[in-house]
Formats: C-alpha cells, sequence, structure tokens
C-alpha cells in the first residue's frame, strides 16, 4: 500500500515535469534549414540576423530581409512559397525566439561579436548546422555560463555591468 | 579604474525637485497614491530631504538631496545573505532584484535609510505603462530597490564607446538627475581621476558627506552653504 | 516489591493521557486549529498581495514578524539548554521535566524559523539562500546555526524518548506500528542502555554551546549594524540571557498546565516549581542588570541620534511598550519571586506569564524604536501592526500550543523511564555522590563499612 | 482494493497537475514576475523599435523652455531639456520631467462627448468628431444667423501663443468682443501692473539674477512659484558660484519659511501684508544715510524730490514722503522687523552693487497690492538698479509673429465687435484694465449689457480658481450653450453640453514667446512628439475648422486648418524681420549691434527653407542681441523717466467721475501728511484686508501656492502630488503650518486634523508643527481641492481658495486674494 503511494507520487512528479517541458517546445512558422544558409552557401550570420555586428540586439530578420532573395522560387521547397505568402499579406512572419535573456539583463551583441571577437557557436551552439528549427535552444542559456566565460576572459564579473 | 561619484553644490541647488521627478521618470518607479503616502510606503531613489535646525525665528532649514551614497564600504553589502546588493568594481553598489529575496535586512542596516522596498506589486495605470523605461526593469513584488546611478546608461555608455573604439568620455555617461539639475548643482564623474570635476570639487573645503563618522566612505559629496 | 508496584503506577499514569481523549481535549483541538487556520487564511493574503498588507513601512522595515522571530528562539532556550544543563550537573529534580521542556524547544524554533519566512518578500525564493548564500551576511550564521539546533534539539529530544516509546510499543493497542519504526528495535539490554546514556550526554554536552550561539547569533542580525541602540557589544550575552529568562519562564506555565490538565500533581512536585522559581529570579536580576547596563551606557554617551531611540522607549511613541516591559519584566516577577510566600506555583505561574509578555514586548522594543528613528531626518513612529500581523503572532502561538498539546497525545510528557530510573538508583547514587563531597567519615577512617541502612540515616541527617 | 488506488492516483494526479497549473497561469499573480509589462518590453525585442529625441516645447507652465522627448517606437517615454534652448539650456524642472504623466494620464477625455441628461449629471455619449464639429457649428451659426455673434464668450486660459492668437483671430472674425483671458483670478499679472505704472512698460521685466550679487526678496518665493523655473534655478545657480569671488547673497523677507527662504542667507520673518511697510522702511534708511543712487535720482527719475504741477500746486516726493510717513520706528511696529535688521538690508543694499528687490511673484496668492509692490519696485529705483546688468530689464520686444495677413471683419462681425464687453473691460473704471474675469459671473446673471448666449471654456477652469464658484456656477447653469476644449474633466467642464478634448503639448504644434533672464525674446516651436494617445485634436485646429464651416468671411479668416500651416507662415515673418537666429547658431553680439545700428539686417540664413528646418529641428529662435541702454523703451512713462509719483495713475484718477473717485479713494491708506489723491499716486504701505473678530479668529492665515504644482494646467501628476509638502513631510494632503507655541496653545498635535475656519468658511487640514513660521500666523498651501479631474487630484486636500478674502485691485479691478483671520478647531473623527 505505501509502496503504491510512493510510486503514484513519483509518476504525478514525472508527469508534470513532462507536461511542463513539453508545453516549452516551439513550433516555428517555417521549417527554417539555416545549415543550408550558413553552411552550403555560406552566407553570413549578420546578413540576416542583421544587428548582430554593430546593434546591442541581433534581432530576427523581418520579412522584408527573406524576400530580398526569395522573392523568385529559388527552390522547389514548399517552406519558401510561405514567405511570399507572409509578404503578399503584408505580415510579419511570426518567427518564434528561441533564444532569450531575462528582462533584468543587458547583453550586447556588438560588445561580445565586434568588441570581444565571441564566435557564434560559443552561446548558440551547432544552430548554424541545424537543417531544422530546434524545438529548443540548443544551448541553454545560463547565468553560470556567462561567468565561466567571463572569467575565463577576465572580463567584468560586477553584476551591475549586465544586471539591470 | 573608474570610481563614480557625485558631488551636490547645496549652495546652488534651489530644492526644486526636479532630481526627484526626473529618477522617477528614468528609473520607472511605480507612482504613490494617498494610501501609500500615508503610511510611508512611497518608493523614492532620491529625495529631498529637509533637515530643520534651531527654533523660532532662528530657523535654519537645509535642504538636502538624498540619492544613495553609493559608499565605498556599504553597511548594506555586509549584511545581504544572498548576494543580492553587491558592489561593483567602480564603485556602483546595485541591486539584482531578480536574486533579492525580501528580507529587508539590507533596508533595516543601511544608516541612510535609502532602500526601498516593494510591498506590493508595482502597478501602472493604464496606460501609463507606455511611459516606461525600456532600458530598466520593472521591479516585482516583494523585493528591494534602490538608486543605482543610473546603471543602465553607463552599460550602454561603455558598450557605445567600446563599439567606437574610444574611452569613455567624461560627459558619456551621467544620471538622469544630474542631467536634469536645472541650477546645475549636481555633478557626476570618476572619483580616481585627479583631474575631474568631481574630485576637484570634493577636494573643496565646503565638502562634506552624510554621516561622515560612520566610516561608510559615502560617495555622494555634498558642499557645504555659505562662502 | 514496592519499586515495581511504583513503575506500574507511574507508567498508568503517565500513559494516561495518550490512551484516553476526553471531550476537553477535542474542543481545545478545535479552536486552537480554528485560529491556525485563521492564521494560515492571513499568510495566504500576505502570500498573495505582498508585505503591504502589514503595518509595515519605511523605515520601519522590520515589525512583528522580527520580533516573534527573536521571542521564539527565546523561548526556544528554555528546553534543550535548561535540560541539557541540569542533566549535566546532574541535577536530581530535572527527571519530571526535562521532556516537557525539550518539547518547547522543538516546537518553538520551529516558529522561529516560520516568522522568518513570513517576513520575507519573496517567500518561493527561499532557495536563493542555500544556491547563493553569503556567509557575511549575519542572516545567513543565523539560518546555520538554528538550523544546527534544530537538528540537535530533535535529536536530543528524541533520544531520551526511545526506551518510552519501546514502553508504549509494548503497552499499548493504539499506533502500534508507529511506535515499532519510532522505538528503532529498543530491547533494554545493557548494551542498549550504555550506548543511549552515551549518547544523551554527549547531546547534553554539544547543545550547550549551540544554544548559546543560536541566540548569541540573533543578536548580532542587530548588532552588526551601524544603527542607533542595536550596535551594542553586549547584545550577544544580553540575548541569551533574555532567551533563557523567557525560556524558563516559558517552561513553568507549560509545567503548570501539563500539571493542571492531566493531574500530575505527583510528578510536578512544588519543589519543582520552587527550584525553577529561583532559577527564575536569579535570571530576573541578571536581565535587569544587562538592561541597566545597556541603557546606562546609550543614556551616558548621549548620542543624539542614540538619544532619539533612548527617549522614544522612555517617553515618548513607545513608552507604553517600555514601561510595561519594565513592569512585566522587572516589577512583577522581582515582587514575587524575591518573597518565599508569594512563590507558590500560582505566583511563579503569574510571574512567568508576566515575563513571557514583558520579554515580547521587549524585543518589540528592540526591534522597532531603533528604525522608526533613523539617523536622517524622517517622519517618525509609524508603525502599527494590522489584522495580518496580529493574526499571525495568534495563530504562531495557537499552532505552538497544538503541537504541544498533540505531543502530549502521542508521546509521554513526562519520562516514565527517568522516573523509575530514579526511583531504582538515584537515591543510592545521590547518596554515593553526596558522600564524596563529605569529609571522609569516621568508618572509613578506621576502615569501618557502613551498611546501606545506616547510610540511609546519615543521608536523612544531611537532608534534614 | 484495486479500483480505489487507481481512483486515489486520479486524484492525486488531477490535484498536482492542477495546482502545477494554476500556480503557473497566475493564480498568485503577485507573486509571479511582472509578466505583462516584461512581457510588453520583451516583445518589443524581436525587432526593437526605432528610437529618436524629438525637439519640442514644454507646456506645463509657460516658461517656455525647449525639451527634447526620447520616443521609442510610438511611444514617449522621457522628457529631458534641449540643449540648445536659450531659456532652459538643456535642463528641465520637476514639472518638465512629469510632463508624461500628462500625456499618458488615464483619465484625460478620450474623445468628443455630447451630455445627456441632467447639466452636471456626469452623463456622457461618446460621438465622433464629425458629429461634434457639426454640432458645435450649427449652434454659433445659429447665434451669427440672429445677429447676436456678440453673445458668445470664450474664456481662456494658460495657453501657448499659436492658440491664443487662433483664438483671438477666430473670435474677431466671428464677430465677438468677449475673449476674456482668465487663467486663473489670482495669478493674472503680479508685478506687471505696478511697474507698469512707475515705468509705463507693458512687457514686463526680467530679473537678471545671475548677474547679482544681493537679492532682497520680499515674500517672492522665486525658487518655488517662478516666472520661468528653470531659468531661474540656472540664474540662481550661477548667482550663488558662477561670478568670480563673487558668492550672490540673498535675503528673504516673508512670513513663513518658504524653500527660498530656507536656501537664502538671512530670512527675515515679518507680519503677512506688511512687506511694502518694510520697503518704504528701507527705502527711508536709504534716504537718511544718502545711500541712494544720487545720478539715477537726478536723472532719471521723476517725483523724488517735491515738485509743483502745472498749476502751480506743490506735490510731496517721494523723498519727503518716506522722511514723514516712515520713520522707523512705525516700521518696526507695523512689521514687527527689529530695526537693527532694517538698517542692515539698507546698507547691504547700498554696499553691494549690482542689487536687486524682487517683489511678488506671478504666481502668488497675491498678499500684496500693487501699492506694496510698487513701494517694493521703488527699492530698485533706489539704488540704481533699473536696466542695469544684476539689476531689472525690461523685456526686448518680440518680432512680429503674425502668422496671416489681416482681414477684414464682414457686417455681422462688425456690429458684434462694436458693442462692449461682458467683463466691461476698458471702460468706466475698468480702462486700465485688459479682462476683468471676476465680474463674469455678476454681469452674466444680470444680463449686463446683454445676455450671454454661449460660453466656450478654451483652457479655462473658473469653477475652481475664480473667488467665487457659487456664484459662477450659477451664472453658467443657464446658459444655453456651454463648449469645453478642455481635454481633462476639470469642474467647469463638468457643466458642459459639448466636449470638443485638445491634444496635450506633446500631441500638437505650438509656439511660445518667451523672454530670457537677460531680456533677449525667444521663439520656440513644439512639435507634436507622437500621435494623439486618444482621439483627441489641436483645439486651435478645431477653432479653425469650425470656422471654415461658417460665412465666407469667417471662414476667409483661416485659409487653413492646420496648425503647422500657420507655424510655418509665422516663421516667414519672423525671418522677414531679419533679426535673430535659429538656436544653435553663433552670432557674434557685439559686431552684430555694429551692423545694425548702421542699418543693416544680420540675418543668420537667407534662405527661408534653411531658416524653417534649422528653427524647428532646434526647436526655435532667439535674438541673442539686447541693447541695455534704450531709456525710451524702457521708461514709456509720460515724463519719460521713472516715476515715484505716477502721473499715469493721477490721470486716471482724474479721469473718474466725482463718485467714482470717492469710491476711490476710500479705499486709499490714510496718511497723516498726504493727500489722499497724491497718496493714491504714490508707493505706499498697503495692509489690505483682514477681516474678522480677533478675540475668535485668533490666527492671521497666510496663504501660499505649493511650488511644484504652481503653474499647472492640470494637477492630476502622481509624481507631483507625491513631493508637494516635502519640508514637513506630508502630501497628498492639505496641511496647516502652526508654530509650535501656536500649537501648543491651541492643543493640537503634529498629524492632527484640524478645521481651519475664517469668515468666508472652513475646511480640513492637516496639522504640520512647523519652526518657519511665526507665531500666531498659520500657513496653508494653495492648489490642492479639485472637486474633478482624475485620480489624482479628486478630492485631494482642499481649496484654501474657498475661504480667502479677497480684495479688487486699484485700477485693474483684478481680484487679488489676501490673508484674513482664522482659528482652528479641532476636528473630533
Amino acid at each position: 500500500m505505501r509502496q503504491n503511494l510512493f510510486k503514484t507520487i513519483f509518476f504525478t512528479l514525472v508527469c508534470i515535469f513532462f507536461i511542463g517541458e513539453g508545453a516549452g517546445a516551439t513550433e516555428q512558422p517555417i521549417q527554417y534549414n539555416h545549415y543550408k544558409h550558413t553552411q552550403e552557401l555560406e552566407l553570413e550570420c549578420s546578413m540576416c540576423h542583421q544587428g548582430v555586428k554593430d546593434k546591442v540586439r541581433a534581432t530576427i530578420p523581418s520579412v522584408e530581409v527573406c524576400i530580398e532573395c526569395h522573392s523568385e522560387p529559388v527552390t522547389d521547397s514548399p517552406e519558401e512559397e510561405k514567405i511570399r505568402e507572409f509578404y503578399s499579406k503584408g505580415e510579419e512572419i511570426p518567427w518564434q525566439r528561441l533564444f532569450r535573456v531575462p528582462e533584468h539583463v543587458f547583453f550586447s551583441h556588438r560588445r561580445h561579436v565586434t568588441v570581444a571577437g565571441i564566435e557564434c557557436e560559443n552561446c548558440h551552439g551547432d544552430m548554424a548546422k541545424r537543417t531544422k528549427p530546434p524545438s529548443k535552444a540548443p544551448m541553454k542559456i545560463s547565468m553560470n555560463k556567462c561567468l565561466a566565460c567571463h572569467r575565463k576572459l577576465q572580463a567584468k564579473t560586477d553584476c551591475v555591468s549586465c544586471h539591470r | 579604474m573608474a570610481k563614480w561619484g557625485m558631488v551636490i553644490d547645496l549652495d546652488k541647488c534651489s530644492a526644486c525637485q526636479a532630481c526627484v521627478v526626473a529618477c522617477q521618470a528614468e528609473n520607472n518607479i511605480p507612482n504613490s497614491n494617498p494610501e501609500s503616502a500615508a503610511k510611508g510606503r512611497n518608493i523614492h531613489w532620491l529625495e529631498m530631504i529637509p533637515f530643520i535646525e534651531e527654533e523660532y525665528p532662528n530657523t535654519q532649514m537645509k535642504l538636502v538631496p538624498r540619492p544613495c551614497m553609493h559608499c565605498e564600504h556599504p553597511p548594506c553589502i555586509k549584511v545581504c545573505p544572498v548576494g543580492a546588493t553587491q558592489i561593483s568594481s567602480e564603485g556602483i553598489v546595485g541591486q539584482i532584484n531578480a536574486r533579492c529575496i525580501g528580507c529587508r535586512y539590507c533596508t533595516a542596516a543601511c544608516p541612510y535609510t535609502v532602500k526601498s522596498f516593494n510591498w506590493f506589486k508595482p502597478q501602472w495605470a493604464k496606460g501609463m505603462e507606455r511611459a516606461l523605461n525600456p532600458d530598466v526593469t520593472v521591479r516585482y513584488n516583494g523585493v528591494v530597490e534602490k538608486c543605482t546611478f543610473c546603471h543602465h546608461r553607463l552599460q550602454k555608455a561603455k558598450d557605445k564607446a567600446r563599439y567606437e573604439g574610444r574611452e569613455l568620455g567624461p560627459d558619456d555617461y551621467i544620471p538622469a538627475c544630474v542631467q536634469t539639475c536645472p541650477s546645475e548643482a549636481m555633478y557626476f564623474g570618476d572619483l580616481d581621476n585627479p583631474k575631474s570635476k568631481v574630485a576637484i570639487l570634493a577636494r573643496s573645503r565646503r565638502a562634506f558627506q552624510l554621516l561622515e563618522d560612520l566610516g561608510t566612505h559615502p560617495k555622494v559629496i555634498y558642499l557645504n552653504e555659505g562662502v | 516489591m514496592d519499586l515495581s508496584k511504583a513503575f506500574e503506577h507511574d507508567e498508568k499514569i503517565l500513559l494516561k493521557p495518550i490512551q484516553e481523549a476526553n471531550r476537553n481535549f477535542y474542543i481545545t483541538v478545535g479552536l486552537l486549529s480554528l485560529i491556525v487556520g485563521w492564521g494560515f487564511y492571513a499568510y495566504f493574503q500576505q502570500f498573495q498581495n505582498g508585505l503591504g498588507v502589514t503595518g509595515l513601512n519605511r523605515p520601519v522595515y522590520w515589525g512583528f514578524y522580527i520580533t516573534n522571530f527573536v521571542f521564539f528562539i527565546g523561548i526556544s532556550h528554555a528546553g534543550t539548554l535548561i535540560s541539557a544543563i541540569l542533566r549535566i550537573a546532574q541535577a536530581e529534580w530535572r527527571r519530571a521535566i526535562t521532556r516537557s521542556a525539550e518539547v518547547i524547544t522543538v516546537m518553538v524554533i520551529l516558529f522561529g524559523v516560520a516568522s522568518i519566512l513570513m517576513d520575507l518578500g519573496r517567500p518561493d525564493r527561499i532557495i536563493n539562500i542555500i544556491k547563493f548564500g553569503r556567509f557575511q551576511s549575519p542572516l545567513l550564521w543565523d539560518v546555520t546555526s538554528i538550523t544546527i539546533y534544530l537538528t540537535g534539539s530533535t535529536v536530543y529530544l528524541y533520544l531520551p524518548l526511545i526506551p518510552d516509546i519501546a514502553i508504549m510499543r509494548d503497552k499499548t493497542k493504539k499506533r502500534k506500528w508507529l511506535y515499532t519504526v519510532l522505538a528503532l528495535g529498543w530491547e533494554g539490554t545493557p548494551k542498549q542502555w550504555h550506548r543511549l546514556e552515551l549518547a544523551i550526554s554527549v547531546m547534553a554536552i554539544l547543545v550547550i554551546p549551540v544554544a548559546v550561539s543560536v541566540h548569541t547569533v540573533v543578536s548580532f542580525v542587530f548588532a552588526m549594524t551601524v544603527q542607533p541602540m542595536w550596535h551594542s557589544a553586549i547584545f550577544g550575552p544580553y540575548f541569551v540571557v533574555g532567551a533563557i529568562y523567557s525560556g524558563i519562564a516559558a517552561l513553568i506555565v507549560a509545567m503548570a498546565l501539563i500539571r493542571w490538565v492531566y493531574k500530575l500533581d505527583d510528578y510536578l512536585k512544588d519543589i519543582h516549581f520552587t527550584n525553577l522559581g529561583i532559577l527564575l529570579f536569579v535570571f530576573t536580576l541578571l536581565w535587569t542588570y544587562f538592561t541597566f547596563a545597556e541603557y546606562l551606557t546609550t543614556f551616558y554617551g548621549a548620542e543624539p541620534t542614540h538619544m532619539a531611540v533612548f527617549w522614544s522607549k522612555f517617553n515618548g511613541e513607545y513608552k507604553y511598550e517600555f514601561w510595561g516591559m519594565v513592569v512585566c519584566c522587572l516589577v512583577i516577577p522581582g515582587i514575587i519571586l524575591s518573597n518565599r510566600k508569594l512563590r507558590t506555583i500560582k505566583g511563579s505561574v503569574f510571574a512567568s506569564l508576566a515575563i513571557t509578555v514583558g520579554m515580547w514586548l521587549e524585543r518589540f522594543i528592540i526591534v522597532v524604536p531603533t528604525l522608526a528613528n533613523p539617523r536622517l531626518p524622517y517622519e517618525r513612529g509609524v508603525y502599527h501592526p494590522t489584522w495580518v500581523e496580529l493574526s499571525l503572532l495568534a495563530g504562531c502561538f495557537a499552532f505552538f500550543i497544538l503541537l504541544y498539546v498533540l505531543f502530549t497525545k502521542f508521546f509521554p510528557i513526562v519520562s516514565i523511564w527517568e522516573i523509575a530510573e530514579g526511583r531504582k538508583h538515584a537515591v543510592a547514587e545521590v547518596a554515593g555522590r553526596v558522600k564524596t563531597y563529605l569529609p571522609d567519615t569516621y568508618g572509613e577512617m578506621h576502615g569501618v563499612v557502613v551498611s546501606g541502612q545506616e547510610e540511609k540515616t546519615i543521608l536523612k541527617d544531611i537532608q534534614q | 482494493m484495486s479500483n480505489i488506488r487507481r481512483r486515489d492516483f486520479l486524484k492525486i494526479l488531477t490535484g498536482a497537475s492542477s495546482f502545477g497549473l494554476a500556480y503557473s497561469y497566475g493564480l498568485f499573480p503577485n507573486i509571479v514576475e511582472g509578466k505583462t509589462l516584461a512581457k510588453q518590453m520583451a516583445d518589443a525585442s524581436l525587432r526593437p523599435p526605432e528610437e529618436k529625441w524629438v525637439s519640442s516645447l514644454c507646456q506645463q507652465c509657460s516658461g517656455g523652455c525647449g525639451i527634447l522627448v526620447r520616443v521609442y517606437g510610438d511611444r514617449a517615454v522621457k522628457i529631458d531639456g534641449n540643449p540648445l534652448h536659450p531659456i532652459n539650456r538643456g535642463k528641465v524642472c520637476a514639472r518638465g520631467q512629469s510632463g508624461l504623466q500628462y500625456l499618458y494620464d488615464p483619465d484625460r477625455i478620450k474623445g468628443p462627448m455630447l451630455r445627456v441628461g441632467e447639466r452636471g449629471s456626469g452623463n456622457w455619449k461618446q460621438i465622433s468628431w464629425d458629429e461634434a464639429l457639426v454640432s458645435a457649428g450649427e449652434k454659433l451659426k445659429e447665434l451669427r444667423k440672429q445677429g447676436k455673434p456678440n453673445s458668445v464668450v470664450m474664456l481662456t486660459g494658460s495657453q501657448d501663443k499659436l492658440a491664443q492668437d487662433v483664438s483671438e483671430r477666430f473670435m474677431a472674425a466671428y464677430g465677438s468682443p468677449n475673449l476674456v483671458h482668465c487663467g486663473s483670478d489670482h495669478a493674472a499679472t503680479g508685478m506687471v501692473p505696478a511697474i507698469n505704472m512707475m515705468q509705463g512698460w507693458e512687457a514686463g521685466v526680467v530679473y537678471d539674477i545671475e548677474a547679482s550679487s544681493l537679492i532682497v526678496s520680499f515674500n517672492s518665493a522665486f525658487l518655488e512659484t517662478p516666472w520661468s523655473p528653470v531659468q531661474t534655478f540656472q540664474a540662481f545657480g550661477k548667482f550663488r558660484r558662477g561670478q568670480d569671488d563673487v558668492r550672490g547673497k540673498l535675503i528673504q523677507i516673508e512670513p513663513r519659511l518658504s524653500v527660498t527662504g530656507a536656501k537664502a542667507d538671512t530670512w527675515v520673518p515679518i507680519r503677512p501684508g506688511t512687506e511694502g511697510v518694510l520697503a518704504l522702511g528701507i527705502a527711508s534708511m536709504l534716504v537718511l544715510e544718502r545711500n541712494y543712487d544720487e545720478d539715477f535720482m537726478a536723472n532719471r527719475t521723476f517725483g523724488f524730490e517735491d515738485w509743483t504741477d502745472k498749476k502751480g500746486v506743490l506735490h510731496p516726493g517721494f523723498k519727503t514722503m518716506l522722511i514723514q510717513e516712515y520713520p522707523i520706528s512705525r516700521v518696526v511696529r507695523e512689521t514687527g522687523v527689529p530695526r537693527d535688521t532694517i538698517i542692515s538690508i539698507s546698507r547691504d543694499l547700498a554696499r553691494h552693487q549690482p542689487a536687486l528687490v524682487i517683489g511678488n511673484d506671478a504666481d502668488g496668492v497675491g498678499n500684496q497690492g500693487i501699492y506694496n509692490r510698487m513701494a517694493i519696485h521703488a527699492l530698485n529705483a533706489l539704488i540704481g538698479s533699473i536696466q542695469k546688468t544684476g539689476g531689472v530689464l525690461s523685456r526686448a520686444r518680440t518680432p512680429d509673429l503674425s502668422f496671416l495677413a489681416p482681414f477684414k471683419p464682414d457686417a455681422v462681425a462688425a456690429a458684434g465687435l462694436s458693442r462692449p464687453r461682458v467683463d466691461g473691460a476698458g471702460k468706466d473704471v475698468y480702462s486700465l484694465a485688459r479682462n476683468v474675469p471676476a465680474r463674469l459671473a455678476e454681469r452674466i446673471q444680470k444680463k449686463q449689457p446683454y445676455p450671454v448666449e454661449a460660453l466656450l471654456l478654451n483652457g479655462a477652469n473658473p469653477l475652481f480658481n475664480s473667488h467665487d464658484p457659487e456664484q459662477f456656477l450659477l451664472a453658467i447653469k443657464r446658459l444655453p450653450t456651454i463648449i469645453s476644449f478642455s481635454s481633462f474633466m476639470d469642474e467647469t467642464t463638468q457643466y458642459a453640453d459639448l466636449i470638443l478634448p485638445d491634444s496635450t503639448y506633446l500631441e500638437k504644434w505650438q509656439l511660445s514667446s518667451a523672454h530670457t533672464l537677460k531680456g533677449n525674446p525667444v521663439v520656440s516651436i513644439g512639435q507634436p512628439v507622437i500621435d494623439p494617445v486618444y482621439d483627441t485634436r489641436d483645439s486651435a485646429e478645431v477653432l479653425m475648422s469650425l470656422a471654415q464651416t461658417m460665412d465666407k468671411s469667417v471662414a476667409g479668416a483661416f485659409p487653413t486648418a492646420k496648425s503647422q500651416d500657420l507655424i510655418k507662415s509665422s516663421m516667414k515673418t519672423l525671418h522677414k524681420a531679419g533679426k535673430g537666429t535659429s538656436f544653435g547658431a553663433p552670432l557674434e553680439e557685439l559686431w552684430t549691434k555694429l551692423l545694425e545700428r548702421s542699418g543693416w539686417k544680420v540675418r543668420s540664413h537667407e534662405q527661408f527653407e534653411k531658416f524653417l528646418m534649422d528653427v524647428q529641428g532646434q526647436g526655435g529662435w532667439w535674438d541673442p542681441v539686447y541693447y541695455q541702454w534704450e531709456w525710451k523703451r524702457v521708461l514709456g512713462t509720460p515724463s519719460g523717466k521713472f516715476e515715484f509719483y505716477s502721473l499715469a495713475a493721477s490721470k486716471y484718477i482724474r479721469s473718474l467721475k466725482s463718485m467714482e473717485k470717492d469710491v476711490f479713494l476710500e479705499k486709499t491708506t490714510e496718511m497723516t501728511h498726504l493727500d489722499k489723491t497724491d497718496t493714491a499716486c504714490m508707493p505706499h504701505g498697503d495692509p489690505g484686508v483682514l477681516k474678522g473678530n480677533e478675540s475668535v479668529y485668533n490666527l492671521e492665515l497666510n496663504p501660499y501656492s505649493i511650488p511644484i504644482l504652481s503653474g499647472l494646467s492640470h494637477t492630476n501628476q502622481a509624481w507631483l502630488q507625491d513631493i508637494t509638502g516635502f519640508h514637513v513631510y506630508q502630501n497628498w494632503h492639505t496641511w496647516v503650518e502652526i508654530n509650535p507655541e501656536t500649537a501648543h496653545k491651541a492643543g493640537v498635535h503634529n498629524g492632527d486634523k484640524v478645521w481651519v475656519e475664517s469668515l468666508q468658511g472652513k475646511i480640513v487640514a492637516k496639522v504640520r508643527i512647523y519652526d518657519g513660521v511665526m507665531p500666531d500666523v498659520i500657513n496653508l498651501p494653495v492648489g490642492l481641492g479639485h472637486k474633478t479631474g482624475g485620480r489624482w487630484t479628486e478630492g485631494i486636500g482642499e481649496n484654501v481658495l474657498q475661504i480667502l478674502q479677497y480684495k479688487k485691485e486699484p485700477f485693474t479691478g483684478e481680484i487679488r486674494f489676501t490673508r484674513c483671520r482664522a482659528r482652528l478647531i479641532k476636528a473630533t473623527a
């Protein structure tokens, strides 16, 4: 009897854990292929994420950026058609953000990318090599990771340097 | 390394409280209301404090704008059990309100009573949240908050300076209160640089600090009234 | 054969509260549960809306909760410390009272901890204390010290309970499984007895420094700041003395209640109250001495910021609390306890009640006026507790009493085996011990062996 | 058994997961981190919005500061000063900072509204702008058709120059003379009439604080309720520490220790209302010790020595009057200021050059009448500080800013304009007055000189700040039509039939004309910073569109309905004047003066387009060139000199009919040696009204404006309400400052609630024991006590104006509130 009780509790916890995790999975509106763009076509990240080098935020590209190349069909992928659909409707593509620092964190891309010369992989993992949009960020961003790197590179570790 | 400090010339100050309101506007400090005011729960990172001395007819009133003193030896930091309030290598005493557990030990330990506590969830009347500063977090219920010398401005200024490949200039970073002060009674800068305006003024014989004898070494220095 | 009958009698009387429950018990539990429920409701309000539902404000950031915290931790010194000291000192009269004292400790610490939790603005982030704890903060010393104390006291309560639990396992039918588990297979073999006694004495010695440290550290929460009338070097010992003082008072009240409710007049005798009363009187004087020293220093130093706090206590916003404290902690117990005629059970219980109230006021008087009179000019002295704080205060007290009552329904509140041991061995042992205190007797000097009977006579002579 | 177990399992599962869900979906909304706000900001970060700084014009008071507003996407998030603006040079005051609370005020009127149900019942119907304009237009057209355009009265309050000019032009084209300016009865004109009397210069003066070395301020809280806050504060900073080796000294003379008093080196407590007597006492000391500027007296003044008029009548000079009427013993007795203090102030004035004597400010509650102010201003002349650096400078003329060519009113309009004004300004006793709002209530009620049919409220709120709101309410209640342009539901707008809500200053084009404290003219342009937050429109544009729906001649007065076009044409006029420059452009003052004197026009911009772009982008235009010694302009009196004996006043008195003259002179203070007509033309101590039984009303009530709220057209700003009475730790409530001694006598304690009662009525206030007030005097702050207007002003405090006594100013008929007698009654529960 008692054993069963423990089993029940354990099972419940597992269930909640998975339900909770499941809710976090993100579905992107277009099955974007990072691999094709960055590895096969050898495009720069900053070509689409235009803020990467000189802005605080990297920014997720707006539909205008996509349509520059995709105004005419380039491939026969049905996904590509969606871009033009969004564009013709005058809508933005509802991309879902995977990487997000909390509101109380000040993070500047240009300072990390341009000034310090940190590679994208350091924080974004193998995102550039994904052929399909992942449902979760390929690398979790945590304060410990920030701090480890900051310590290694002897950058500032003052709380107020990043927290606002 | 810079040591940011502030000099307030009480002789020039006209006690207009522009700094007080500028601070509220810059740092997303929630509105007060009659109830919170009656209970003494208004949040002010910067306040105008009257020191009334002597009795009528020799009454003397000293009006002192009082931000956080950003002490070199801050009593609040020693007592925080979770490290939610810390002093940076540039001397700014910050409050990491995402970590704060709301024990209010730091508020009780601060001899200047400069820290404020969010007794309720901060509220904005419908529509007023549009005036919020995007550079500053909105705090939560149950955490302590305080003057940060507008360090988000430092973050932005540094970011910009680094990107432009230059050193941080003397006017790149000033807090909102100093920027708005109509009588130009507030100065802000690097106390460690002996040539900076604040460092020069801090050596003036009019200079004094609040509760100097406590040994907290405030980085907010006042210049006394009078010749 | 007398002895075994006496044992049976002891067991019958002492197990009676566990086996029977009358209507009064259910009414008491019901009433207390209602108050506790109300307290939970009040806390729910606070949890949902924020600490704004209390009367706290700026600059009075701490109020009832911190007062309660200090008070409850103070009360906790009743048990473990007193019982440990008495045990080590081999005071024979301890046997009937140690258990009730130790229970107070364990139960009341829980509410000390709970008070801190209630005081937090973000109780959901309590884990941060473990994740990011900084040992620089006196509050973390508190957490550490109280945790150790709670663990130690629980062990110290549990160890002497084992033989009694075994008795219940063997003698009662109710909740047999619980007692079986808790008895840890106690058989009463000499080896087990030896180990138990060793463990108890080790714990008794260990627990004393921890207990002292706990309240010292609680005082450090205040003394480590630079605030007027907190920043005081004698706060450590002052708090410890106050703690023991309020602890003894609480113990006397608890004992009187147990004695009255469970009719244990034969076990909790006048002598216990008298002895504790004398101890209490000693602490009245000690407490007064410390208070006097503390306030005189402040007064004589006459620093303006300190004097602001001083006068707010003496003659200002907090004069009723302050003078109430003086009456409750000095005048009433001083008069009652110094007078042999008044030092009856009723008298000492009354004095103890006064001290309990007075010591709560003392804690309040330490926490609030300092905060209400900050160094920089402010609107002063505006702290009025709200219904939430009052409800939580009532809830804490009710919950404490409830737990205490329930304990007496699960475990004997007077240690059965210790009484038995007392009956069996103590008299002889004491006699032997006392003998060692005395100059060698004529007989020993001359090789004469004194018989057991003679020894008793000698002892009687001495006692008279 | 197994069944039960399964059920248990399900129960636990549902229970636990529902708790989990409930938790994350906000059963504890306050403990879950500020989600909605955080989300708002995070959402923006997908593609961060454009961020820019837009230059505009602050309209929280009439100081005319230029601002830069930080605009983040479509939100205005911060107001800072425009560093190029010559008035505020990058700084803003508390009120300016608080502009965002004005803009995003949740209690603004959010669109045009039509009254349904009883007047004042608060039942409104939201209507569209088209409907609203038609409805308003019909009514106005109807009146014009009936040939009585003059029956329309427009009340204006504090407005920018553009709105004011459009209002004037509209009323003229429509055909009504009744454009009555009534910012508030008490805040009208301050020192201007007094200076006009003595210097004959209507445009007013500025005080060159920054270059002064001594300021003697008579009950003038110039650091709290200044004419133009930011530049006054800036000047004060320079006055104290900006000059080489000189630290300006400030002597503050006032019954209560104000913030200005606290910043002063010396605070001289004085009996309320006796400032004029003290000023004359000091003057007489200057004269006795021959410490006055003899050169200036001889060459530039009139009436200092005794003089004889054309008819050969001998009139006593100012000097004679001082010696005869104001011996120091009298001054000490009346003012309560010790003899030594008077002597030392007079010697200070003589020793420190340049020195400045400041009289009452523009926004005070007017403790002083025109004679007191003249007495105070006379000191400036005595020490020779007129038109001197560090003294009193007159404002230079602002070039013509007219935006449209003059037009000719049609017959209906001409007929309407020829009728007398409803308030009677410019005629008879009020011949010297431009507006007499104080008479409106009575005249409307009596239908004199003709019945009023429609009332347009354009920024005015007489039901709050007129001297007798009840009468005013009676007057307007029966009016057939009331149209309000207010953006807030203020006390008067409540009774309107139709509301056409105005946009706030951050949402519309504006123009302002102001002066620096050195007298230079400044014209600032305010551009809309963001689109209107609610469905509101610029009231100037609404007036223009209304005009366009009317007869051709009216419509013809406004060829456009866009404020922006008007500003453009206004700038064209300015450009033509060929003076000054846009902010930030350098202009060498000496060189320019030289050129101008030889007849050159110094244009900083040849091309108009470039000029317009610069002026708009930098925030405005100014003329850094100031001619200090233009005596002809500065002293426009009949004698062409500074008049201690005002010939204008004398002319006015002579022009009165004998009855009126008697009435006029009856109110003049009695003098021992002086004839009453002479007294009425000269500065003298005017103690003002002080009615009430002294044994019952044992205290003197001294009202003052709450610094932070003074000059605000709207007080529904929590940031400002929060810092009102910081010196006594009181906000969000009306307080009464009491000397500890008085409080002890009355048996009241700090924080008690008391009734303050005068003959006029009583209000509740909180006791604040304060060492900065004389015994037997109580101070009451004015500015709170709105009945409507939003959550942060409604029912906050009491309207102190209700219990004050008032007096009509001689010459202008202005109402001024004065101190009065009062008593305290403990409020029980």
